[in-house]
């Protein structure tokens, strides 16, 4: 504590030992790595590797692991006969853009909005509650319904709408966050310097709310990919020929006893990415709290 | 006599509304000089800290007046609200809650002068935080460090080091080395005494603990369940106390001398503090008071001069006897 | 023999920043009847000292690295968890310093104190109820029948002290440890809570280690104290020899820097610097870093807790009174 | 619990409902005409503008808006233009399965994670609780609907162990049961973890291993009881959750839950039984939420209902 | 039980009220099972065969008589006589109740009952109407208990099969009625229920928990027990004409080009479906056999487009396939292979999927002016067996869903409507090449068929009526 001599510059530091953090969780080791392997699927689907994933009715519903085709064929083909591969990757494009652009839409404004409402409060803080207890209310399906239908099923709408309807968990506990952080002796001694409230919320509150919305956030993904899912499984979600991985779960449900493949790979990657985001926020906690660092050190060790 | 740097006139604080509000500081009225230090003692829970508050205006006073240096605290507004706030500064009891953890100890330190742009221009604000980190026994390499790396006494002097930055009049210390180590504590005591001297700076300093009270006040105030019960010099208080919480007080502090154990005078008091939503009437002490009559149920008793001494004031029926 | 001899105790706990030896060849003894104070700042190990004894030391990040700890001529430490279990909690019992804290928030008073007689005893329904009512009365709370059935949160802080004394006392232990019970109390309830436990302990005759950093409370009770830094026992005396004659450069400052109520304190002398980074404590004496006599050897040799008079254990390669 | 909180509870339960019913009856509005749906497609513009008369659809919304609001301050919800009955009938007898369900499913997890969770905080890191976390992880990110199809490919289609879905005797109820239970468990299980493992550091548990319980009793006497306050708030959730149906996980077993019924008005713009079914949902959840407050005041008395 | 059956479908009826049959899911379970109509069509060959009328002739112009069969009662013990009939006729009519029967096959005319003894019926219609029982064919007769002015959701007829239970939401049960006039029949009690699922309905069979299930996606139908049956269906794409550059002739013969038929059959859509070229079936009266299938001509589609934009068409306008999700199995997939196909030979097109009801708005007129040139999935049926049901409604410019206003045709079909024998024959065939050939209002895709999963043991064989009758009556177990 006292005379611990840091001369390593900072971020670096910082980067040292979330590293190291990192290799000691290896859940989250994993997570990491499945997310880098389908990142690198993205990519390599818009940068055109699997280009000649034309509808191709010949090779409709070729079935998996047949190391003889074309290795583009290796996860099988679609009921189109398009590369089941291509296919994942562009779902996953979709699906995770959806719930990254949607979590990064009701994070800013949802901590913004309960930024405002734990720390004026009154007036203000009560209507931004009372509205999101309304939306919390809502069968979110509706709203999905409503919103898809009056401005067309597009990805942005979608994305829209699950933003509103995901905004108040993070209003409700940025507020509850900041009305905790108001009360705390360093807003109290900036209060006496003379810090007025835009002040305190941005440079005392925010970077201490910063780290819970970024773990909620990252829960968050998960649980929008699971909802995308769920409503494109339902056909209010993501429309065809536009694809995502909900939809090519419902698509592959016509096929669940004649190509169980159509239907399983992307539901395995739903879960197996829903389930690193879920994985890197635990760990993401554990980072934050300096209480729980001896988990992630004794893992190292043994 | 020049005026008083501050002037308290019946201030008062009452925590929720309704009929059975928390009277935390109930009429509580005192003033301190240029350069002098006033000790605040008093049990957990009698209102020390929320009248610290209300005086550095983080509470709304419920009644009364506060002037600092002419300016009435509760309404400044606009330059004279800037003037108040670099006039006053506070050190906070807990060091660790005190000091935004995620702010390194530069931006810590010139935060006071990033919110009053005219006091210091920017280019001197890196050789004026080394002379502050100097000035409280620290090292000017330790503006690259968080909160977090420093020990509760380094960080006391953090906080010290950052009421001072605004060069203010008045340091406010609502128990400045009740988390403390021993050892540690008496650094910062000393340090607080020589930035006093050096500074001439007024303090209103709080503390349950009475020994630090004794050694720092010029004089003390004893305060009980929201109000002042004797007020007076720091010798007179502690050698010839008149009201008999102050007489109870002294004499429940353990004396870390072996030999006298036993040999001394020991009150113990009875029973806890009464809630202050629901004080005693009369005399608020009266319920854990072995002298307390008839007379104390019926009327409070006024502070006042009630021996020998004028400069000490006490509000006890019995205080003469 | 004592009723509990400490040998040689070291406990040490895994941490982000490092293998933290919070306590390293501890050893003391406690007698019957006899009061023991553990003096010592924040992290010195006191609070370890205690969960060593009552095997409570969490495991992980914890361990308990070596050493002995007989009690009543067992050692404490070759026993199996659950006869270990049975001996602390029956034969030794603890008092917390947070008792907010210690209590089950979920559980009445009454079924907490009562929990020690069907842990330990087989007695009766009912006569356990006689039983804790009996012992609140004994420790000072009124109304002891209604009381029983609050909850801890019902309670102010020096009626939930009792409570947890009356929990304590409740088997009648050979000892008890008192971990700063009074630390987080007023002045005033301080008085009334070392005033109940000295007379409840004198009452059935009970040995006490009675931690604390606070110099007055261990001039007003204990009979010999250990004072500790940094993991180690660096000096014991009777409580007398050290507050006249104090010869470890610690224990001199740590009077010295000490204010008091009673007598006017010209200049208080601080202790220079703050406590070490226990995960990276100096080398050899670990005081050495603030200590006005520090040399070479310091920095060397870790000094052994050796006597220096009567009764009294100096761990310091220049020993000696205060000049 | 004094009856002056629960009028007042109430009082403000109804407020919100209203709020709800007024803004589900915009919204489904905004979903489209019906008319369309129900006519044959041969059947004449007349034939439809009568229908859109017959139903009131042809006037202003707000008229048609203050008909709905005195007709729900009546508790009449107008009859089902699928079911051809009223509504709230239709809904009445959804209800009770999918509760029945979502009880179940519930109860369960709640029982099983209790058991895992308190397994896996006894020895956090341990090579058991390193699997529990990660099956438990598992179990909280799985599509549900999507599991289900898996169970029925495996259990039903190709093992024939289980019928593929419907509604009937218990055997019906197994894997709607058993994914509805999947993200529960495996949610409850992290909470119940964590609580626990908090609370067997906490300092109230240290005073009962120096009272000498042997661990068993710390972990379930002490330690437990205060874990499971987090769990019951979640679980409160999720009952909320699972009161509005199971879905997704209906519409792929084929069970003639609320939630089927839901998405199927949803779908086919029976705005009477979407209504119907959000109305008498929201008052199932605030029932729950009531149920849960007790259930929480009894076990942590801490927790004043008020 | 030998004598008790599972039939699953696909989705549950939303009304068992009689005059509601035209919804082929009510059909299904009442037609012949629990009610039944003065007379059928022979599946073989669509001829109007007796069922509760024995004889029938035109009295003159604007009168029909139907003699009833003697004998006769409804399953709540009243006989079945001429009033009956007469009130079933009044109760389709009624504006109000807005049956089915009533707002599709018997509109665009009024019929008049009249009851000449209990056993003989004459009914008046307005306008001349050849094909009478024809449409008849489709009006189940009711009790006279059943209320005149609501819907049932009891119905109450005199076939082979009483309604013992409709349980919302799972299954409606039927069991065989003692006072059935004709055989008594095999199965004793039937079982319909629903899934949304072609795979799961497929197992069920498999499972034993269905004997029959309906409607198997073609990629299901990998067994013998699967039965494919036409189902009176025709698939095709509607081409909104009137926008350019739809209104240009050369890009609808593009379109129709561009769409590689063959490839479709057999994957996408079942081995036994039959390319179209119009959308009846060659049993329907006034169907055209004479109208070639469009071939698949890439090329020659590139090049009418290039002919087009030569000529000044604007043929690299967005146009709009609307589809709708689950009209048909594998709709979805079919409508995305359609889009590559089109895509391929240079047409922009964007493909919109959409549920039922945003997809009727885009199906049913009036449409708005503004709109985006497009092509619309949908599917005509004709189980009445005559191509006045088909045409006036979908391809003149009165008609509800028609995308094309063309005088000459009107003429054409309103001619036709009204002509009997050969010259009716003549007519209509004209008019199906008109619409196929002359102008190309659509781009027909195929007859459709649907497959039947049928338990081995049972005896039954789907006959083209199948998707709007289940003969339980005929069924019985080997
Ligand atoms: N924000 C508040 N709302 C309601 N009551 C309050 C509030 N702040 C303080 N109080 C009450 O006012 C009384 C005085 O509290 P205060 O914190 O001023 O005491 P204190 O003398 O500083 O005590 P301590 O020595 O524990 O710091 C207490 O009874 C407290 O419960
Ligand atoms: N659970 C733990 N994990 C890691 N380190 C611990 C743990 N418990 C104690 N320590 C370390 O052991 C050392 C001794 O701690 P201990 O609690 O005994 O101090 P103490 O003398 O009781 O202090 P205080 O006066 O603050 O109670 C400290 O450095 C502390 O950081
Ligand atoms: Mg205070
Ligand atoms: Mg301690």
């Amino acid at each position: 504590m006292t005379d611990v001599s840091t001369t390593m510059p900072r971020k670096t530091a910082r980067l040292a030992w979330l590293t190291r953090a990192l290799i000691a969780d290896p859940m989250a080791l994993c997570s990491v790595i499945w997310l880098i392997l389908v990142l690198l699927l993205i990519i390599a689907n818009t940068s055109g590797i699997f280009a000649g994933a034309r509808i191709d009715l010949k090779a409709r519903n070729l079935p998996p692991f047949d190391l003889s085709f074309d290795w583009r064929l290796w996860f099988g083909a679609d009921a189109l006969g398009r590369p089941l591969m291509a296919r994942l990757a562009e779902a996953a494009l979709t699906s995770i853009g959806i719930a990254l652009v949607t979590v990064l839409l009701s994070v800013i404004l949802g901590t913004v909005l309960g930024l405002v409402a734990g720390y004026f409060g009154g007036l203000i803080g009560a209507a931004i509650m009372r509205a999101s207890d309304i939306i919390m209310g809502f069968p979110t399906l509706l709203v999905a319904l409503v919103g898809l239908y009056l401005f067309g099923p597009s990805v942005t709408n979608l994305v829209i709408v699950l933003a509103i309807t995901r905004m108040p968990s993070y209003i409700r506990v940025a507020r509850a966050e900041t009305l905790e952080v108001r009360e705390r002796l360093f807003v109290d001694a900036a209060r006496v310097f003379g810090g007025g409230p835009f002040w305190i919320i941005r440079n005392h509150i925010l970077p201490i709310v910063a780290p819970t919305m970024l773990t909620l956030a990252s829960v968050n993904v998960a649980m929008v990919m699971l909802f995308e899912s769920g409503l494109s499984y339902l056909g209010l979600g993501v429309q065809p020929p536009a694809v995502s991985w909900g939809l090519m779960i419902a698509q592959g449900q016509g096929y669940l006893s004649s190509a169980w493949w159509l239907g399983f790979f992307p539901g395995l990657a739903v879960m197996l990415t829903t389930m690193s985001f879920n994985l890197l926020a635990n760990w993401f906690r554990i980072v934050n709290d300096p209480s729980q660092h001896w988990r992630l050190v004794r893992r190292k060790r043994q | 006599m020049t005026a008083p740097l501050l002037d308290v006139r019946d201030l008062s604080k009452h925590f929720g509304a309704g009929n059975t509000p928390v009277r935390a500081v109930d009429g509580v009225s005192f003033s301190i000089a240029q350069g002098e230090t006033l000790g605040l003692v008093g049990e957990s829970g009698c209102g020390k800290t929320s009248l610290v508050r209300t005086l550095l205006r983080l509470n709304a006073a419920t009644s009364g007046h506060a002037m600092l240096d002419g300016i009435d605290i509760a309404t400044a507004r606009g330059a004279e609200l800037r003037t108040m706030r670099r006039k006053m500064q506070v050190v906070f009891q807990d060091p660790y809650q005190s000091l935004n953890p995620r702010m390194r100890v530069d931006r810590l330190l010139s935060e006071p002068w990033a919110l009053h742009r005219d006091v210091l221009p920017r280019a001197e604000w890196s050789s004026e935080i080394a002379r502050l980190l100097e000035a409280v026994g620290l090292r000017p390499e330790h503006a690259l460090r968080y909160p977090g790396e420093f020990s509760g006494g380094q960080r006391q002097r953090l906080g010290i080091a950052r009421a001072l930055a605004l060069n203010p009049s008045l340091l406010i210390c609502d128990e400045p080395v009740s988390a403390l180590d021993v050892s540690v504590q008496a650094q910062v005591i000393n340090l607080l005494a020589r930035l006093r001297r050096e500074r001439n700076l007024a303090m209103l300093f709080v503390a349950h603990d009475l020994a630090v009270v004794r050694h720092v006040s010029d004089r003390v105030m004893v305060m009980y369940l929201g109000r002042i019960i004797e007020t007076g010099p720091t010798k007179t208080i502690f050698s010839t106390p008149r009201h008999p919480y102050t007489q109870a007080l002294l004499s429940a502090v353990p004396t870390p001398d072996p030999t006298q154990r036993g040999k001394r005078n020991r009150i113990v008091l009875q029973g806890d503090l009464p809630s202050p939503s629901n004080p005693p009437s009369g005399c608020r002490f009266r319920t854990r008071c072995w002298k307390a009559t008839e007379h104390c149920a019926r009327e409070a008793p006024a502070l006042m001069a009630r021996g020998p001494d004028p400069a000490l004031l006490t509000a006890c029926h019995h205080a003469s006897g | 023999m004592s009723l509990l001899d400490i040998q040689d105790l070291a406990v040490s706990f895994e941490t982000a920043s490092g293998r933290i030896q919070a306590l390293s060849g501890v050893s003391f003894s406690l007698e019957r009847g006899e009061v023991l104070a553990l003096l010592g700042e924040s992290g010195s190990g006191k609070s370890v000292t205690a969960s060593a004894i009552m095997d409570l030391v969490p495991n992980p990040p914890g361990s308990v690295d070596g050493g002995s700890i007989s009690f009543d001529g067992t050692d404490l430490l070759s026993l199996t968890a659950p006869r270990r279990r049975a001996i602390c909690g029956e034969r030794i019992a603890l008092i917390f310093q947070d008792a907010l804290a210690a209590l089950n928030p979920v559980y009445t008073v009454g079924w907490q104190i009562g929990e020690m007689f069907r842990i330990h005893r087989k007695t009766a329904g009912g006569d356990i109820e006689a039983a804790v009512v009996d012992l609140l009365n004994a420790v000072g709370i009124p109304d002891a029948v209604r009381r029983a059935r609050q909850y801890p949160h019902e309670f102010s802080g020096g009626m939930r002290q009792r409570i947890m004394i009356a929990m304590a006392v409740a088997l009648e232990p050979d000892i008890i440890i008192a971990d700063e019970p009074t630390t987080a109390l007023d002045v005033t309830i301080q008085a009334q809570i070392v005033d109940l436990l000295d007379t409840i302990r004198k009452r059935s005759g009970a040995g006490m280690i009675f931690i604390t950093h606070d110099l007055g409370v261990v001039a007003e009770l204990a009979d010999r104290v250990a004072v500790m830094y940094a993991g180690r026992i660096v000096e014991q005396a009777s409580v007398f020899e050290l507050f006249a004659d104090p010869r470890h450069p610690y224990s001199i400052g740590l009077l010295a820097s000490q204010p008091r109520v009673d007598v006017e304190t010209a200049d208080l002398v601080p202790i220079p610097g703050s406590a070490p980074n226990p995960a990276a404590l100096p080398s050899g004496c670990a005081f050495r870093t603030r200590c006005p006599r520090a040399q070479q050897v310091c920095a060397d040799i870790v000094p052994t807790l050796e006597g220096a008079g009567p009764g009294r254990l100096v761990a310091c390669h220049f020993p000696g009174p205060a000049t | 619990m004094a009856p002056i909180f629960l009028l007042r509870r109430t009082t403000l339960a109804a407020l919100a409902l209203l709020a709800l019913m007024t803004a589900t009856f915009f919204l489904v509005r905004l979903t489209g005409d019906p008319v369309d749906l129900y006519l044959p497609v041969d059947a004449s513009r007349a034939a439809r503008d009568a229908m859109r008369a017959q139903l009131g659809l042809d006037r202003p919304v707000v008229a048609q808006f203050f008909e709905f609001f005195v007709n729900l301050l009546r508790l009449d919800f107008g009859a089902s233009l699928w079911h051809n009955r009223p509504a709230m009938a239709v809904v009445l007898e959804a209800l009770p399965k999918t509760l029945a369900l979502g009880a179940i499913a519930l109860a369960l997890a709640f029982a099983l994670s209790v058991v895992v969770g308190v397994i896996a905080a006894a020895r956090p890191g341990s090579a058991v609780d390193r699997f529990i976390n990660v099956v438990s992880q598992a179990a909280a990110s799985v599509p549900d609907f999507w599991l289900g199809l898996m169970c029925v490919l495996v259990f039903a289609v190709n093992l024939r162990l289980l019928p593929t879905s419907g509604f009937g005797g218990p055997a019906y109820w197994v894997l709607p049961v058993v994914c509805l239970m999947a993200r529960p468990f495996g949610m409850l299980v992290q909470i119940i973890r964590g609580s626990m493992i908090e609370a067997l550091n906490a300092s109230y548990v240290r005073t009962a291993r120096a009272k000498g319980a042997m661990e068993g009793r710390v972990g379930f006497v002490h330690a437990l009881r205060n874990a499971l306050l987090p769990a019951v708030t979640v679980t409160g959730d999720l009952a909320a959750q699972f009161a509005g149906g199971g879905g997704v996980v209906e519409v792929v077993f084929g069970f003639p839950g609320v939630g089927k019924l839901l998405i199927d008005g949803i779908l086919r713009r029976d705005f009477a039984i979407v209504q119907s079914s959000i109305f008498a949902v929201a008052v199932v959840i605030f029932l729950i939420n009531i149920l849960v407050d007790m259930l929480y005041a009894a076990i942590d008395p801490r927790v004043k209902v008020e | 039980q030998s004598d008790s059956i599972t039939i699953v479908v696909t989705d549950e009826p939303k009304s068992l009220d009689p005059c509601d049959t035209d919804l082929s899911n009510n059909a299904r379970i009442l037609r012949n099972n629990v009610t039944e109509t003065l007379v059928n069509l022979d599946p073989a060959n669509g001829e109007v065969v007796p069922s509760l009328a024995t004889e029938w002739r035109q009295v003159d112009e604007l009168t029909w008589e139907f003699k009833l069969r003697e004998g006769v009662t409804f399953h709540d013990g009243t006989p079945f006589d001429a009033a009956a009939v007469a009130a079933a006729l009044t109760r389709a009519g009624n504006a109000d109740l807005a049956c089915e029967v009533g707002l599709a096959t018997l509109s665009g005319n009024v019929f008049t009952p009249e009851v000449v003894d209990a056993q003989t019926i004459r009914i008046k219609t307005g306008t001349v109407e050849p094909i009478l029982p024809n449409k008849l064919s489709t009006l189940d007769i009711g009790a006279p208990s059943t209320p005149a002015d609501a819907k049932t959701r009891e119905p109450i007829g005199t076939g082979p099969y009483s309604l013992a239970a409709w349980n919302a939401g799972q299954n409606v049960q039927l069991v065989s009625y003692d006072g059935y006039w004709g055989d008594k029949p095999a199965i004793a009690n039937a079982t319909i229920t629903w899934r949304a699922e072609s795979a799961v309905r497929a197992a069920m069979v498999d499972t034993g928990e269905a004997q029959i299930a309906y409607e198997i996606a073609p990629q299901d139908a990998t067994s013998a027990n699967d039965h494919a049956f036409p189902n009176a269906e025709t698939s095709l794409l509607r081409i909104d004409q009137s926008i350019a550059p739809l209104d240009d002739k050369r890009v609808r013969e593009a379109l129709n080009l561009a769409i590689d038929r063959d490839g479709l059959i057999g994957t996408i859509f079942h081995q036994d479906a039959q390319k179209a070229m119009q959308v009846v079936l060659p049993s329907v009266f006034g169907y055209n056999p004479d109208i070639a299938v469009w071939p698949y001509d890439p090329d020659k589609a590139r090049s009418l487009l290039e002919e087009a934009r030569a000529a000044g068409t604007a043929v690299d306008t967005e146009i709009v396939l609307y589809g709708r999700i689950g009209i048909y199995p594998n709709s979805s997939e079919s409508m995305e292979a359609i889009q590559a196909m089109l895509l391929d030979v240079g047409f922009n097109v964007r493909l919109e999927m959409m549920e039922t009801t945003p997809w009727l708005e885009k199906l049913i007129g009036p449409f708005p002016a503004d709109r985006p040139p497009s092509a619309l999935q949908t599917q005509i049926d004709n189980t009445e067996g005559d191509a006045v049901f088909t045409l006036p409604n979908r391809f003149t410019s009165g008609g509800n869903t028609s995308t094309i206003a063309d005088p000459a045709l009107d003429k054409l079909i309103a001619d036709a409507s009204a002509a009997t024998g050969d010259e009716r024959q003549s007519l209509f065939r004209q008019a199906f090449n008109y619409i196929a050939v002359d102008a190309i209002n659509i781009v027909p895709l195929f007859h459709m068929v649907t497959i039947a999963r049928v338990s081995p043991d049972l005896n039954y064989v789907p006959d083209v009526q199948a998707g709007n009758e289940i003969k339980l009556a005929t069924m019985s177990y080997k």
